[in-house]
Parts: C-alpha cells; structure tokens; sequence
C-alpha cells in the first residue's frame, strides 16, 4: 500500500508566527512545502461599502485602518485622491508635515518589522528593543497627531494642526537616539549569523515574478530594480529632498532585509532635512462644510510608497456628498496572495513566517 | 507632458477601436475607453509592445442607476512614468468579464474579489471559492443595492440603552409646533 | 560561509554592554502617565456654552452621538435643551465632533482609562460626568481648523455714492454660486426655526439651495409663507440671530439666500408653475378680511388654498400694506411685492382696493356677511413729536412722507432734513430724503448703538451720507413769518444709569440748547392703531390693550369669528411675525369652521 | 454572582491569589488593536512584570484577548480557540468595536456586542486602547480574580445554550472536523 507522499498543513489563524490574523494552507512533503494556498478574510471589515455610507469628510477616519502598523500612507493617499478630484491646492507647509509624518511612519513601521523579523527566527531581543524603541516615534506621534497608533491626521486640505511647540528639537533628539540605536540593532541582528544563514537564499523572489505580480517597494528593490514612487511619481515634495533609494541583487530575505535597513536610514536623513527646511505659513486649507460638500464627478488614483511599497487610494465620485467607490490597493494585495502562493514553494516550514514578514503581509491591507 | 499622453493615445487608437479618451496632463493620466470584448488585447498590447507593465490596480465602480458597471485598468510605464486608466463598461444585471490572470497573475486576487464582492462572473477563473466571505448568502455585498446597515441592525444586535436619544430638528419643532412636510424632509440633512 | 563565523557570533554578544543601563521601562501603574497636550481622549462638553445644535452628532459616522435632554438645561430659544451623551461602545476619538462645534464648547481631554465588567458603564455624559476634567483639556476646538465656515460669502451691494442717486435697490443678490457656497455653510441644526414667529423650515429650503434644487426651495417656502421674497428681501431675520455659526462667526445669510431662491421665480405664472399649489374643492365657508397687508395676505392665501372663499377689502389703490406704502423701494422694489400679490390673487383671492371700511363699506357688513373676519388693519396714525412748532409747513410725519414718496407724490423738503427717531422708519425717510438730494441728519435721544433699527440699515445711512446726532431731544420746531420751518431747536443729553438696572437713559443737559436750521422735520417715533371704523355694537365686545388688539394664540379676538394680527395684534411689528399671524389665524378659522 | 468572596474556600482565596498573578495571554491578533499588544509586551511598558505575558497555544493561556472587531469569518475560530482553553479562563474585550460595535457597527461582516457570542470579564475603552490603558485592563482582571467574581468561563458553562443560539444566528456553517457543535 502507498502512503499518500504529501500532507495538508494548516497555519493560522491563530499561530504566533502569522504576521497578523491570516491562514496559509500548506502541502507539504516532509519539511519541504509542494504547495500554498492562502486564505484570507479574517479581517473584512466592509470600508469600501461603509464609506458610501459616510461623506467625504466623515470617510477620511476610516483610512488609517486599513493598515494598522503604517496607517498614514493610506490617509494620505486618500487625502490627495480627493484633492486631486476636486483641485484644491494645499498650503507648502501641509506638504512637509505630511512627509514628515509619512516618514516618521516608515520608522515605525521598519522598526515593527525588525520586531517581526527577529522573533520569526527566535531572536526576541531584537522586538524588545526595537519595540520599545518604536514608542519614542509614536510618542512624536501623539505629541503632533494627538493619537498613538490611529493619528487621523492628514486630511483633505492639508493636515490637522501644526507642530506644537518645541516638537521640531524633540523630533531630531529621537533620531539622534534612534540613529545610535540603530547600530545596535546592526550588532544584533544583521551581524549576527544566525540571521544571516537563515535569510540568505532563502525566499527568493525571480525577477520574471515581479512583473506578472506587480511586486512592489522593498521586494521589488531586493530583487535589483530601482524603482521608489517617491522618484518616479514624486507626490507632496518628494522632489524637494535629497535621499537615495537602495537596492540590492539577491531578492531573497536577507536582500529585502539590507534594503530595509538602508531605507531606515534614508528616513532618519529626509525628516532632518525636513525640520531644516521646512517653510512658515498655513497648514490646512479650508474644504466646505463636511455635511454639504460636494466633489464633482470623475475618479482619481493617488498612490503612495509606503513601508510595504506602493499603496494607493482609487476615488470615484459621483457628484454627490458621499464617495461613489473607494478602493485602496495594498501592497500586501499581491505580496501575500498571489506571491507569497509562489515564493514558498520549496521553502522549508519553518521559513514560512520569516517569508511573510519579508513579503510585508499585513492581512488588515488585504482584505480591508 | 500633453503631447505625450496624445501620442500615446493616438498609437492606441490605431489599433484598437477607442471609443473615449480624456487626458489629464497633471497628473500624468491618460483615460482610454474600450468594449469589453478588445480589453484582454488592449492590456496585452500595452503591457508587450508599450512598456505599460506595471499592473498598478484593477477597480470597478458599480453604477446603480445606469445599470452598468464600471471595470478599470490602471497601468504604470516604469520608463515613461505615466499612467493609463483603461476602462470598460459591463451589463450590472449579467455581469461577464473576460479572465486575464495569465497576463498578469496577480488579476487572480482581483477577479476572486469581485466575484464575490460583486457577483461578475470570471469564465475560467482557477481559485477556491470563497475568498473573504465565508458562508455568504445574501446577495454580492459590494453591491450598491444592498444595504450594509439593514444587514448589520437585523444580525448583529445593537446594546440597548440608547432609545432616549433625539433629533435636535425635530425636538425644536415638537416643541415650536412645526409641521414639516414631507417633501421637506427630503432635504433635512 | 565558513562552518563557525566568529564575527557573527561575538557582534551579537556586544548587546551586553546594555546590562546595567537604566531600564526604559515606566514604572506605570505606581507612576501616573499623562498623556501629550495633544491626546485626544475623552470628551469634554461646557454644559453652558453649548447650545445643543447636534452638529457633533451629525457628523459622526460612528452614531456613537445621541442627543439627550438632561437636568438642569431647559431649552429655550437658540439651545434646544439638548445635550451630546458618548458612546465609548462606538468612539473612535477621531475628534471630528470637536472640529465642527461651532460654539467650541466641546473639546477632547487627557483622560483615556476607563476599564469596567460592565459594559453598559460606556455611555457617557461629557461635562456632566467629568466637570473637573475641564482642567485637563486637549483636543478643543479652533477656529482656524475647524470644519465651519465662519465668513459669510459678502453680499454685492452698490456703492454708496452711487445708491443715493436713484431708488435703485441697494442689495443685488445673490448669483448662483454665490448662493450654493452660502447654503453649504448651513450645518442644518434647526435652532434658527424656533424663534422665527413662523417657524419656517430653514434648514431644508436652506438645503434644498445648497444641493442644487432652487425650484424645491421655493416649495418649500411657499409651505408657510406666501410672501417670501417680501421676506427675502426685509425680513427682521431674528433667525440668524440665533444661527448655531454665529455663535463664533458670521450668521449663515438666511435672509439672502431666501431672496435667492425666490427670486428665480420672477414673475407670478413662473411661482405659480413651481409651487403647483393643491387647492381644495370650495367649502362653501367666505371669509372676509380687512386689510391686504402682510398678515391679511398671508390668511387670505391659505384659506383660498383650503377652499375658503375669500374676499380682502384694502383702503388704498395697492395690496401690501405697510411693506407697499412703508419700505422704499431701494430695499423693496415695488414689482417684488405686485408679483407675489398677483399670485396670491391668481389662485381664487379677491381684492376690494380703494375700499375704506367705515366709509364705503360698513364694519357691520363684513362680520355679518362672512363665517369669520380676520383684520390685519396695521398702524396707520404715527405719533407726532408733541412739541411747539409742529403744525410748521414742512414739519411731517415719516411714515406719511414715506407713504406719499411710495404712491408716486413729490413732497417738497427743501435741502436740509432732520429725522427725529432712531428706528428702521428713522432711517428709511433718512435714506429715501438723501436720494430726493436732501442733506440729511438723524436726531436720536439715546447712542447710536441703542438705536432699535438693523445695523445694517444704520451702516448703509452712514455710508450715504447720512449724519447721525446721537444724544439729542429736540424741544422746539422754529417757524419763519410764511409758517415754514426754519431751525429746530434740540438739548444735548447724557445717558444715565437708571437705578433700578435697567438700560441707560438719556438726561437733557441743561443749557445744551442747539439750533439746526432746517427745511423740513420728520418724526419717526412710532405710530398707532385707528380702530374708528369699528361699529359701536362690537367695539365694546373686542378688547384692546395698548392700542393692540388682544389675542389668543389663535389670534382670535374677544369677538367671536373676529380673528386679528399683524402690528395691530403683535408687539414685535414686523412682517414675519405679521406672516405668522396670518398663517396662525387661517388654521385656526379652518379649524372652527371645517373642523 | 457565583462564588463571592464570602463564600469563597480558603483553597479558592489561595488558588485566585496564584492565578491572577500569572496570566498567560493567547497570541492572536484578531483585530487592530493587536498592535498594540508587543507595545505592552515590550520592554516599555513590559507586561511582564506584572505576571502578563504570552502563549503560543490555547491550551496553556489563560486569557483571551480580543483586540477590537470581530469578524463572522473569525468569530468562528476565536469561539473554537475558546473552547480549547482550559480552565482558568479569562476574555478581555479590547476596545470599543467588543463593546458596541465601534465604527464597524454598520458593517455587514463584523459583530456588534461580544457578549453575545462570548463571556467578557473586562472592557478597555479606547480605539485603540493606550497601553496603559491595556496595563490597567490586566489589573482590573486581576482584581476581579483576587475577588472570585471574574466566572466568565463558569457563564458559558451553564448558559452554553443561551450563546450557542447566538452563535448559529450568525455563524451559518460550522465545518470543522471533528470538532462539532
């Protein structure tokens, strides 16, 4: 009698390893993974169908939770795809507390995926410190925004409120903090040659994949192409400032994971020149009465690079006081279904975590 | 930054029977509206022949009252830096698209979505089916017609304790004795 | 890689040297953290400063908002007696409620920890429940980023040095966009339709405007006011008073945006058109009315509607009354009110011009001949000033002189006019003598900023040239030997507090006499009721009060089937309180008569 | 109220006193708020020295977070993963979403009151929830353990039928394998 070679091999929803509240459903043939299947769902909040329910204004709130650990690319991008639909032109200095705050996002972001990274492979330390590093940024946050996690803070028309007093010295203290304490997370980490064992070849990600998937961001950087919406599609004042985008060859783990700590870096560098640079003046312009605002019709895609990569908002309206149709396209959309199905091929079980940490899952941006 | 967008919407409509464009010259967009039938080769020919090969999204946009749905393209030329926004108009009441996940796989995760959230049908489309929803029977969800909050208030109970809450518009003109007609209300908020 | 890496094993190792550092770790809960100056937490509401609008909870998408009465706030005109309760089931803190206060009273606090087993302990009364969490405030509202619209869209009017050349109307309206952006401000809470004698329904005509459907605005306006673009245009607009915006900006243009959408209609068959009245099959009831001003207009209207037969009897050659004979044309152009009335006549009205009741038609005919009578007689004898000199040539009343100008007269006031009063008469003889090419100045016993007119009304005198003389009491009108006024003679005054609290008042300065030589005097202190006509057998059956005549709130009289309103039954005397008791008294006679 | 602290045996008080000491928390991220679950883990606010920290499995916590909304899709699995812990066993509803729900309470897809479903021992108000706010969460448990009155999991028990009904209303197949209702 045959023994069946290949057994199904559940993972999540609830395993510690997921990057988030997300199933994969491997085949595997003893430690070697024969197929994928994800399933996704888990987090199906309906915003899309809720924000045809709510105004231009009132819609705005729901788009920092479409991604929890990096919220404001996605208000941004949102904030800019109705700006765009009804041409309202936003002060200079809108523009730069907005990079500001996306940047400051990227940080803390970046340092949920040292977290992330670190504990798939069983190196704890690296998530208590970064961690608890990550909570100088979202104290920035809640001294500029008012909130920790869900800032609400860019909104059409500009941003919220200004930087409060003394927030320019405090946000180059915490980068000076956080710029040594990077070199720590050097030592430990990217030093360390248990990570680099386990991430080298592992994951990899063929350059043909990347145009059939539309992979973006740091994966699309890892796998040697040079490509930053920042440059390319330069939004909000992008253009103004000096940084350069890293790319490395080996489009496995440990690719994306030099990439990623190029890219900290870079932020670091754009929110110095941004406190240095940044002009007076206002820092909202004035959109009509939230109850009565009217946006004519037509449809605009506002994208942004956010941690994972590109995100971007889809806004249709159709004249009315309410949006028509949102429709926010994640990263994580094709990183985690469609190539998170191909890379892990091959790949061994206990790889699957570190892959998806790698990929930037994050199941909230998925299924929205 | 105009003439180029013309350009390349003149090398489409050489092609391919356009039959609508709009040019946005700021943000670097050029619109193409196409049948539904020369879609699938309208994407293959701008993803082979004109560097159009970044697949940045696929939407649609359900248009109750026109009876039709809206089912778009976004594309991205990583060289030329520009976005086309291919369009297409479906029947709403017997939705059919053609299935292009072999010109791009990542449409796979699209074409799942809409079919659940919309009910378009996908002839040939290899994925589980189930792909957010789970035990769904009520019609596509994403739908304009159906209506989120009746679904929500008759299956999830709200907490009682909030029955006392009032209508500052109609507290005042209980109180004034106001009668506001009904056309009125219409337009009460 | 070499099987044993020595550097990636000992780099690791450096993070040692963190050993005996101080931990970063807070010592949370032995040591309180407070939250940025910044948090948005919890909700604070100052009980007294809000009014209850609902603004907040219009605009959260999370109906986590109720509005609730609670103890100790009675509403009354402006606050609805309403306040926001929380539910922290539904907050998401994204502090959009505190953005779109317009009073500013709600605000966001440092306090974020509730814990409890019990869920229903989530509901919460800001401001009642924490009143010391006024301290800890965070989140409040500003004004700079606020989501109201505090400016009103400025209304073109014409320059000053041109208005006085002509009796062109000063205001221009409106153009269409103008309007729409006007109607966008309005955050539809309905606090204005309380204190609008005729609780019109502002916030839906308002946003009838606002989405684009001027023809629907009308209907709308036509559902309790027949007379609306006579409102549009002189309205005393008590409601924009109480506007929820005007609390911290400017009043949303009620008035204006009135006139707007009324003035698309710009003749009776294009009102007609749109209103597309649906009038009843006649009942076979008449109704007869004394008086085609605002108020008898106003019954007259909706008891046709209702199927009444209805019949006015007007004194002069126009219907309108005190808004035909008594408003210049400059702010009331004389077709604005003929189009209205020819609708209203349109739909089954008749009018008996040129009949004086009491002369061509007796008082007694009326009352027995109809199923009810409403008067709307109005104030038609002005009070004179009461001072040596009055029977002067030259020395008038303003509201006579208003009422020859209006008919078309030429009065002869020579090149230099006083007007004694301060009210919105005051100023519109003051306006109307500026633009016959009188140098014009306006005697007022009390300060500029006591005077009973809009200040609206006084800007635009002020702008025309008009001179103001605050503080004067005239006491003597200085005749030369043909018995024309020369000069009149008045006392300087100084305001003093009274004793018992009430409002300054002035005190002739002794000595202070000032002669102003002048062609002409107007007195335009007041005016009164003339209830002569009334036959004998049923003036002693109606009361009167104080010239007024005394009225339920039904607006009948003590003499049953007699109903009245307008300045001769109300104390507010102006043309919405006059509309209001017209439209009071026709549901009232339905009700008798019908049922 | 089962077991008040006057009934309580000297082995209860002894056996609450250990407990609510040393609570093990279920790492499942259901919703949003589990971002801000390693912030309270991490060496800032470190959970841990106050007997908080993490499981990998049902079967060795204690306590159920359920951080914000839940959808129908994991409403499924969360009630599975409950019935799989053991005794102690303690939910901590986190955030507005388990209270009422949040801005999710029009949703078609997401649940309004977790009691319904669920027993809850604690609410933390918030969207999301500060860690401190989590920290006073984890004491407001311990509290109610120290005092025997946290019986979430003796509520299910006895009122099985009462949430089960509950469960189906919404829940319209329950397909796990040998693991049925």
């Amino acid at each position: 009698m045959e023994r069946e070679k290949a057994t199904t091999l559940y993972i999540g929803p609830q395993h510690p390893g997921i990057t988030g509240n997300m199933m994969v459903r491997l085949k595997v043939e003893g430690d070697t993974i024969v197929g994928a299947r994800t399933e996704v769902g888990y987090l199906h909040r309906a915003f899309e169908k809720l924000v045809e329910r709510r105004n231009w204004v009132q819609s705005f709130t729901m788009m920092c939770r479409f991604c929890v650990p990096e919220p404001d690319p996605v208000e941004e991008s949102y904030a800019r795809a109705v700006e765009m639909l009804d041409k309202i032109e936003i002060p200079e200095r809108a523009k730069w507390i907005r990079v500001l705050v996306l940047e400051l996002a990227r940080m803390s972001s970046l340092l949920l995926w040292h977290a992330g990274q670190g504990h798939s492979l069983g190196l704890y330390t690296m998530g208590q410190w970064s961690v608890g590093d990550r909570n100088y940024i979202l104290d920035l946050f809640e001294e500029l925004t008012g909130a920790r996690i869900y800032h609400m803070f860019i909104w059409p028309g500009g941003v919220r409120r200004d930087f409060p007093e003394g927030f320019e010295d405090k946000v180059l203290r915490t980068m000076d903090y956080l710029e040594k304490r990077l070199e720590d997370y050097d030592n430990l980490l990217f030093e360390n040659s248990i990570f680099q064992k386990r991430t080298q070849g592992v994951g990899y990600v063929s350059p043909e994949k990347i145009i059939e998937h539309g992979v973006v961001g740091p994966v699309l950087r890892g796998s040697g192409i040079k490509s930053d919406i920042r440059i390319d599609d330069p939004y909000e004042v992008y253009d103004k400032l000096d940084f350069v985008v890293p790319t490395q060859p080996g489009g496995d783990i440990w690719a994306r994971a030099l990439v990623r700590r190029v890219e900290i870096r870079q932020s670091i560098s754009i929110i110095r020149q941004v406190i240095e640079n940044i002009p007076k003046g206002e820092v909202y312009t004035k959109v009509p009465n939230p109850q009565k605002w009217k946006i004519p019709r037509g449809d605009a895609y506002a994208r942004t690079e956010s941690v994972r990569g590109e995100v971007g908002m889809f806004v249709a309206s159709d004249g009315g006081r309410k949006p028509r149709r949102v429709h926010f396209r994640g990263a994580a959309y094709v990183h985690a279904v469609t190539l998170l199905e191909d890379v892990l091929i091959g790949q061994n079980i206990a790889d699957v975590s570190a892959i998806m940490n790698s990929l930037g899952t994050c199941p909230p941006e998925i299924e929205r | 930054m105009e003439t180029l967008l013309e350009k390349i919407k003149d090398r489409v409509s050489v092609n391919f029977d356009l039959k609508d464009h709009k040019i946005y010259a700021d943000q670097k967009r050029v619109d193409l509206f196409f049948k539904k039938e020369h879609i699938p080769s309208v994407l293959l020919y701008l993803k082979e022949q004109m560097d159009f090969r970044h697949l940045m999204h696929m939407s649609v946009i359900d248009w109750l009252e026109e009876g039709e749905f809206e089912v778009i393209f976004l594309l991205w030329a990583p060289k030329e830096k520009i976005k086309v926004f291919v369009k297409t108009r479906i029947d709403r009441e017997n939705p059919v698209m053609e299935n292009m996940d072999n010109i791009w796989p990542q449409l796979n995760t699209y074409e799942r979505e809409f079919k659940e959230m919309y009910g378009i049908e996908f002839p040939g489309l290899v994925a589980p089916e189930e792909f957010i929803l789970e035990a769904w029977t009520g019609p596509p969800p994403m739908r304009r017609d159906f209506e989120t909050d009746k679904f929500a208030k008759d299956n999830f109970a709200t907490r009682p304790g909030r029955e006392d809450a009032q209508d500052v518009r109609e507290t005042i003109a209980k109180r004034s004795g106001e009668d506001i007609p009904d056309f009125a209300k219409k337009y009460s908020r | 890689m070499s099987f044993f890496d020595l550097r990636g094993t000992l780099k690791p190792l450096t993070s040692l040297k963190q050993f005996g550092k101080n931990p970063h770790t807070i010592r949370y809960p032995e040591v309180p953290v407070e939250a940025s100056d910044r948090y948005r937490g919890f909700h604070f509401n100052e009980i007294e400063e809000c009014i209850g609008c609902g603004n907040c909870a219009t605009i959260c998408m999370n109906e986590s908002i109720d509005m609730i009465p609670i103890e100790g706030v009675e509403g009354d005109k402006g606050d609805s007696g309403l306040r926001p309760r929380i539910d922290y089931g539904r907050c998401c803190y994204c502090g959009l409620c505190v953005d779109v206060c317009p009073t500013g009273s709600l605000s966001l606090t440092k306090d974020f920890i509730h814990v409890s087993e019990d869920p229903d302990t989530f509901l919460f009364l800001p401001g009642v429940e924490n009143p010391d969490a006024k301290d800890r405030k965070t989140y409040v509202s500003n004004k700079e980023t606020s989501l109201n619209d505090w400016a009103r869209i400025p209304m073109p009017e014409l320059e000053g040095k041109e208005r006085v050349k002509s009796f062109a109307e000063v205001v221009l309206g409106y153009n269409e966009e103008q309007a729409r952006q006007e109607a966008e401000r309005c955050i539809s809470c309905g606090i204005c339709t309380e204190v609008c004698p005729d609780h019109m329904h502002i916030p839906e005509y308002i946003n009838a405007i606002a989405t684009g459907n001027d023809e629907d605005a009308v209907r709308i306006i036509y559902d309790n006011n027949p007379l609306p673009e006579l409102c549009g245009k002189v309205c005393t607009r008590r409601c924009e008073d109480v506007c929820a915006i005007a609390t911290r900006g400017e009043p949303v243009a009620i008035r204006w945006l009135k006139r707007y959408a009324t003035e698309t209609a710009d003749a009776s068959d294009v009102i007609k058109d749109i209103v597309n009245p649906e009038i009843r099959e006649p009942n076979g009831k008449k109704v007869g009315i004394i008086g085609a001003g605002p108020s008898g207009l106003t019954a007259a209207y909706y008891l046709a509607l209702r199927g009444f037969d209805v019949t006015i009897y007007e004194a002069n050659e126009k219907a309108g009354g005190m808004t035909m004979y008594g408003i210049p044309k400059y702010r009331l152009p004389l077709d604005s009110i003929q189009k209205q009335v020819d609708y209203i006549m349109s739909i089954g009205v008749k009018i008996h011009f040129n009949t004086k009741v009491g002369k061509d038609i007796s008082f007694k005919e009326i009352y027995e001949n109809n199923d009810a009578v409403f008067m709307g007689v109005g104030f038609p004898k002005a009070w004179t000033l009461g001072i040596e000199g009055e029977d002067a040539n030259g020395s008038m009343q303003a509201v006579n002189f208003l009422h020859m100008i209006n008919s078309g007269e030429d009065v002869e006031i020579g090149n230099k006019v006083v007007v004694v009063g301060g009210g919105n008469v005051a100023i519109d003889a003051a306006r109307v003598s500026r633009r016959l090419g009188a140098d014009v100045t306006i005697l007022y016993r009390r300060r500029i900023q006591d005077m009973p007119a809009d200040w609206e009304e006084i800007e635009g005198a002020e702008d025309e040239g008009v001179h103001m003389e605050p503080q004067a009491i005239p006491i003597k009108i200085h005749k030369d030997d043909k018995g024309n006024v020369k000069a009149i003679e008045y006392l300087k005054a100084e305001m003093v507090q009274s004793e018992d609290g009430g409002r300054p008042r002035p005190v002739a300065i002794e000595g202070s006499n000032t002669i102003m030589e002048v062609t002409a005097v107007m007195a335009a202190i007041g005016q009164q009721g003339d209830y002569d006509f009334i036959d004998k057998e049923y003036a002693d059956q109606i009361k009167i009060e104080r010239g007024r005549f005394v009225v339920d709130k039904d607006q009948q009289t003590t003499l049953p089937k007699l109903f009245a309103g307008g300045d001769a039954a109300n104390r507010t005397a102006d043309v919405i309180s006059a509309i209001a008791d017209g439209f009071r008294a026709c549901k009232a006679i339905d009700k008798m008569l019908i049922g | 109220m089962y077991n008040d602290k006057n009934k309580q045996k000297i082995v209860d008080i002894i056996k609450n006193a250990a407990r609510k000491h040393s609570l093990w928390v279920l790492a499942y991220g259901t919703g949003c708020g589990a971002i801000e679950v390693p912030a309270t883990m991490t060496s800032r606010y470190d959970a841990e020295r106050l007997g908080v920290r993490g499981a990998a499995t049902p079967r060795q916590a204690d306590v159920l977070l359920i951080t914000g909304y839940l959808t129908v899709k994991t409403l499924k699995r969360v009630i599975r993963v409950y019935e799989q812990m053991q005794d102690p066993k303690y939910v901590i509803g986190f955030g507005s979403c388990t209270i009422n729900g949040g801005m999710y309470f029009d949703s078609y897809n997401t649940i309004n009151q977790l009691d319904l479903y669920l027993p809850v021992d604690v609410y933390i108000s918030g969207c999301m929830p500060r860690p401190e706010a989590v920290l006073e969460g984890f004491g407001k448990l311990q509290e109610l353990i120290g005092k025997g009155v946290a019986n979430g999991a003796r509520q299910y028990k006895d009122n099985l039928d009462y949430y089960r009904e509950n469960q189906k209303k919404v829940i319209k197949n329950w397909d796990f394998q040998d693991y049925n209702w």
